[in-house]
């Protein structure tokens, strides 16, 4: 009757009395046995690579949050504070790998080369879904909490079912993990050995709810070990950890290890959505805290004591954000509005009479009031 | 006593007195509490009651309404919030399966009198699955009374009704409708069965509910411009529906016309309009008609006015009722139907 | 060729052709593997095609239905089973905002090719949440089509086209006649859309699916005793509706009595019945007709044969709505209905 | 941003590698700190009052079996071989106490007072619910797997805000721990820390699915450690151990500790249901090897050790197991089937006028098909 538990590889369950981390504050590379092993390749080219994916990732959010507040989008997440996070893992996956993230996931969208004209159409409310799935291998953001993660599990089952060493990662926020979806998806996960990466971005909230409300206050990471899913608690704002800890979890799957979950612990600085007043529920000290520990930052002080002479790096990086910017402001301020008769597409690959009825039925209201209104 | 609330402060209100009236009455939801909503609904219902009877709960709604199933068992009598229409399907099991059943399978020996609170409809220009209107699923489940309000005073004394029940109810707040305002009295007591005959008339009935009363009393005011009389019905229950009033209303106007922003297939314009002929089919001059959305998920919200029942829709339907000159009147179906076959 | 078979094995080759004749077809579901399914409905077919494509999944069914999305990202067209009826609704959420709405959010660009069997309905003298019928939910929800079948011949050849078709589609399995046997023959082929009439007839019309075709069946042999003639169309499609043809049919009969074993309030015979009345209203010699299960949960089965649509329960509508002597001749409604009021 | 993990308390997740055990297959009383400690009240006569309750229960299931088999009972879910797992943990709880259990509870049924006659009725499906819930505090039995977990964590959370010390324990499956619903009454009670007690009856099989399927191998009992909850693995044949087991729960939960998760080992020795044949899914060996640990001959053999004169006990437990199985037959026998008009009963606690139609529409219906048949 006796079943022996795996030894507790201190591997499978990484940084959970303090997340890993190899930039400090200060930008000095610190050192992380398990994490420096996937890091080698990383010199100063790769890690300003890195710089300026960040920077075009916060550019483009907060073009996006000031196009709301200016009337162009109608709702905005914004990620504020979660660059390194995202751009972190974005970086450690393949463009053949898969990506199903929630509303917030704007950097791995960017990185994946999501058209940004089809993009700012999601926040305009002219389209649910901006950008074309097989095309850059990321599903539509998803706003149902944590739905996105079983669909995750499910890919990276098929793709193990094709032979093929594709990788999923699913993404979701500290608040998703009290939803059974996402607990399921760790059932399935650890029951087909699915190659899944599970990225939690802890951002402190879900909405105005603080971590502690999901899970009594222990760290997200010790869930999955319950499960039987190796986990690793990482700073979320530093970006080469999340660039390692992706890399690990990535070749793991890859090499039929099966799943991991890493817990991003890192913070939304702005609001929620552009609808939401955090000062409702949290101090402006608190935040200001957070924005001593920016991920961006760190990278320039670490290429800075790297000795690289940031002054070409930051001014590639504004070309490169400026660019990007005006994209996507001009996408948002000149997209083309659906027709109304969209409204009765794609509800089904073989039209149905119903549905072809009610279109007809709603031309001619429309052509009716048109006649009236001559 | 009357004063001038939003629909959002009646509910409020609602909800303060309910809590002040009988300490078994407890809050639970996401973000209710510190936040007050994500509609200020709730706005300092903690601070006043306490975080133990206001209680911001874990972002899982199959474990909202289930704790509250488990609470109800120890006499509590809580009001649950959904944030969004679009977030109930999670809940779905232990609305249907759970709440809904409970008395029957326990032989009454088990009351279920919770309330679950859904902000629903559209109109508000947001993104997916914040729009929506599920009202008819929970209309075709046994054991659940669904309601819904179409003025502040309707949203007060409904609610307050709703809690009081020692039914499970759904109670749906029209959300388009928050921040109209209205005059509230406290002391007016509703119950959660009787429909409201809001304009009275003698050509054609309109039958609406939640956010489409506003809209079906307008197109009373523009038909009476026509010398057309509408009368209007705020169903306030969607279940069970006061079939009685309605069928009253159309053995003298002869004409029906439901509406709803919830699709129409199998929904509760489906209902009323099968229940009406059931039983006032001799009545009937013309086939009742259905404004409501159409048989599409909800559109992104740049189309969303195209595709909820308007003022305009409305005046066809009731055109079409009276053989009027309408928007159909020339429209072929078998020509514009290739695609479908 | 044709061959005999029970409905149960009907399915089973259905199955089995389609996991032969298509590589990224697969399976999953509770217990389907190694034992064969509850029903033993995919007898054998783990052991024909193996573990990877007959798959015993965990006990979630919102993961059966959730992994299966992710599946269909990746090319495969997977068929999960819901062990019962009754278990569906923890899966609700991912069918209805999910795999019915990809397509529409994705704007064409994400298909969502599953099948959904669940054996359905009653009379199987079973234990609670084993004999329901919520085909009204999915029927509401746009997105999904929604078929069933009545003979073997029907099962085999529906869910052939349901696997094969793009869209998500719920197959309604009548769990009840799973052991009843018919001719098949494999190479008809049938669409999602269309229903059969079984019976023509020119006095009545009645619209029937899945397990209710049978007892309607009866009831036109029944009736034609006592010269009525009655005709029977089985829809096979519970969404989208094919109108059409009841349509054509009550053209015809003047009069309709519309059967399902579901609840009437918000369902599927509400949704027929109202589109028949827009689009057949002159047509109609008596109010259409329900005969349905009441608005109750389902209820012990030692009395669901009152609960269930019944030959005699038939034959009675089918009278109202010739005006013959019928149980409601001489039912005064208002002197049974105190305790309501 | 460091947080602290509690320090692994061995008593935090006990039995992983080898369920926790008092009593030897062979009847001699282990030793093992953790449980001995509740167990300090355990004479031969508490020991031999255990056995008579799990006599008792045994010889329910067996008897319902049988008259299932003779047609008096329409399915039957046997719970033979897991007696122990039932008994340890119903005689943890005070009457004060309440119970949330799935549809193989029949032996905290009976050990909780329920009116044999109303609870034969169940398995007639005369009935859904077989017994009143606020006179002996049990709820309903569950068939939707999982649902009833969060209904007990819901009762705890409510005893703890009405500052009662009263407990809830929620019974479930192996098989149930996959559902959505186990997991998140796992989040709300560690969040809540709720005095609910999980008793996960892992009897190896969902139906006929190996509960490997659910876990991939691993423990159940790891499942919430990561979710912050202490759990116990503990052999589900062994009563002392479970009672122990159990108390060791209850009082943690009474005192203010919050939740605990008891794994209970065990085997489901009979079909799932009086409809299902498990030859299709396992070896008739398993099950031989599992009649070996028996759970009630365990006792009698300790008894024996103790120097008990087993012949009397023996002859009591059987004068009341027989007692038992008549007043059940009786029951089964000879329950009054429902009135049909009851279909209309209990929907609404206020009667709504459309169902008083559909009844009156009904009574009318069955009063013309007897004026027919006249
Ligand atoms: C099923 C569901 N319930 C509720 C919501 C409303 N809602 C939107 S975002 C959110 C908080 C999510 O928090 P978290 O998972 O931490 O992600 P974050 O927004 O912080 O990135 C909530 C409750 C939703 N979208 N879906
Ligand atoms: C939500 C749901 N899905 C499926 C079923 C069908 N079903 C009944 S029992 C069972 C297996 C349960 O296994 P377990 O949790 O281990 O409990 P056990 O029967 O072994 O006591 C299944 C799948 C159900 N009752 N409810
Ligand atoms: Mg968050
Ligand atoms: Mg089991």
């Amino acid at each position: 009757m006796s079943i022996t538990v795996p030894a507790p590889d201190p591997a499978l369950a990484a940084g959970l009395d303090c997340p890993l981390r190899v930039l400090d504050l200060d930008g000095t590379r610190l050192h992380d046995p398990l994490l420096d092993a996937h890091l080698g390749d990383i010199d100063e080219s790769a890690l300003a690579d890195l710089y300026l994916d960040m920077v075009r990732v916060r550019r483009l959010d907060t073009e996006a949050f000031a196009l709301t507040r200016q009337g162009h989008l109608v709702l905005w997440p914004p990620l504020l504070g979660q660059e390194a996070a995202q751009v972190g893992a974005a970086r450690s996956l393949e463009q053949r790998d898969w990506v199903f993230g929630s509303y917030r996931e704007h950097g791995f969208a960017l990185l994946r080369g999501a058209d940004m004209a089809e993009f700012a159409r999601i926040w305009k409310a002219y389209a649910h879904g901006g950008w074309d799935p097989h095309e850059i291998n990321m599903a539509p953001s998803q706003i149902i909490i944590g739905a996105q993660s079983l669909h995750g599990v499910g890919y990276a089952m098929a793709a193990k079912m094709d032979g093929s060493d594709e990788v999923a990662l699913t993404a979701f926020g500290d608040g998703a993990t009290s939803e059974g979806d996402v607990n399921e998806a760790l059932v399935w996960a650890s029951a087909f050995q699915a190659p899944v990466v599970f990225l939690c971005q802890n951002n402190q909230y879900a909405i105005s709810e603080p971590v502690a409300v999901q899970s009594g206050g222990l760290p997200l990471a010790l869930r999955p070990t319950g499960f039987g899913i190796p986990s690793m608690r990482v700073d979320g704002n530093d970006v080469l950890a999340m660039l390692a800890a992706g890399r690990i979890a990535v070749e793991r799957a890859r090499a039929g290890g099966g799943p991991t979950f890493i817990e991003a612990v890192t913070y939304r600085r702005g609001p929620h959505t552009t609808t939401d007043d955090p000062k409702r529920y949290r101090d402006e000290a608190e935040v200001e805290a957070w924005v001593a520990k920016d991920p961006i930052d760190r990278v320039e002080r670490a290429l800075e004591r790297m000795g690289v002479d940031m002054d070409p790096v930051r001014a590639e990086a504004k070309v490169r954000a400026d660019r990007l910017a005006k994209e996507f402001r001009a996408a948002a301020e000149h997209a083309e509005p659906p027709a109304a008769e969209e409204i009765f597409d794609n509800v089904y690959a073989q039209p149905s009479r119903r549905l072809e009825r009610q279109r007809a039925e709603h031309l001619a209201f429309v052509a009716s009031l048109a006649e009236e209104s001559k | 006593m009357t004063e001038t609330l939003t629909l959002a402060k009646a509910v409020n209100a609602a909800l303060a007195d309910a809590l002040e009236g009988d300490d078994r009455v407890l809050l639970m939801g996401e973000d209710i509490g510190q936040l007050g909503g994500v509609f200020r609904v709730t706005d300092g219902l903690q601070a006043r009651f306490g975080a133990q009877r206001v209680i911001d709960s874990p972002l899982a709604e199959s474990a909202i309404i289930g704790t509250a199933i488990g609470m109800s068992y120890r006499g509590f009598r809580v009001v649950t919030e959904i944030q969004f229409d679009g977030f109930i399907y999670p809940a779905f099991d232990q609305i249907v399966a759970q709440v809904a059943k409970l008395r029957y399978r326990s032989r009454g020996r088990v009351s279920m009198p919770l309330t679950i609170r859904v902000p629903y409809g559209g109109a508000i220009g947001s993104v997916e699955h914040h729009s929506e209107s599920p009202e008819s699923y929970f209309a075709h489940t046994a054991g659940l009374r669904v309601v819904t309000a179409s003025t502040p005073q309707e949203a007060y004394s409904t609610l307050r009704a709703a809690i009081a029940s020692d039914d499970p109810v759904l109670f749906f707040e029209p959300k388009g409708k928050y921040y109209t305002k209205g005059e509230v009295d406290r002391s007016i007591v509703r119950d959660l069965e009787t429909a409201n005959v809001v304009a009275s008339g003698r050509d054609v009935t309109i039958a609406a509910y939640g956010p489409t009363v506003e809209t079906a009393l307008r197109a009373a005011i523009a038909a009476a411009d026509e010398g057309i009389e509408v009368e209007v019905i705020d169903l306030r229950s969607i279940s069970p529906l006061d079939v009685d009033t309605v069928v009253e209303s159309v053995q003298r106007t002869g004409r029906l016309v439901v509406t709803h922003e919830a699709p129409a297939e199998a929904s509760v314009s489906s209902e009323l309009i099968t229940s009406v002929v059931e039983r006032a089919f001799s009545s009937l001059e013309a086939p009742p008609e259905r404004v409501t959305g159409y048989d599409t998920p909800y559109p992104p919200s740049a189309v969303e006015h195209d595709y909820l029942p308007s003022l305009d829709r409305l005046l066809d339907a009731v055109d079409r009722t009276l053989g009027r000159r309408n928007s159909r009147t020339e429209l072929d179906y078998a020509s514009v139907m290739g695609a479908a076959r």
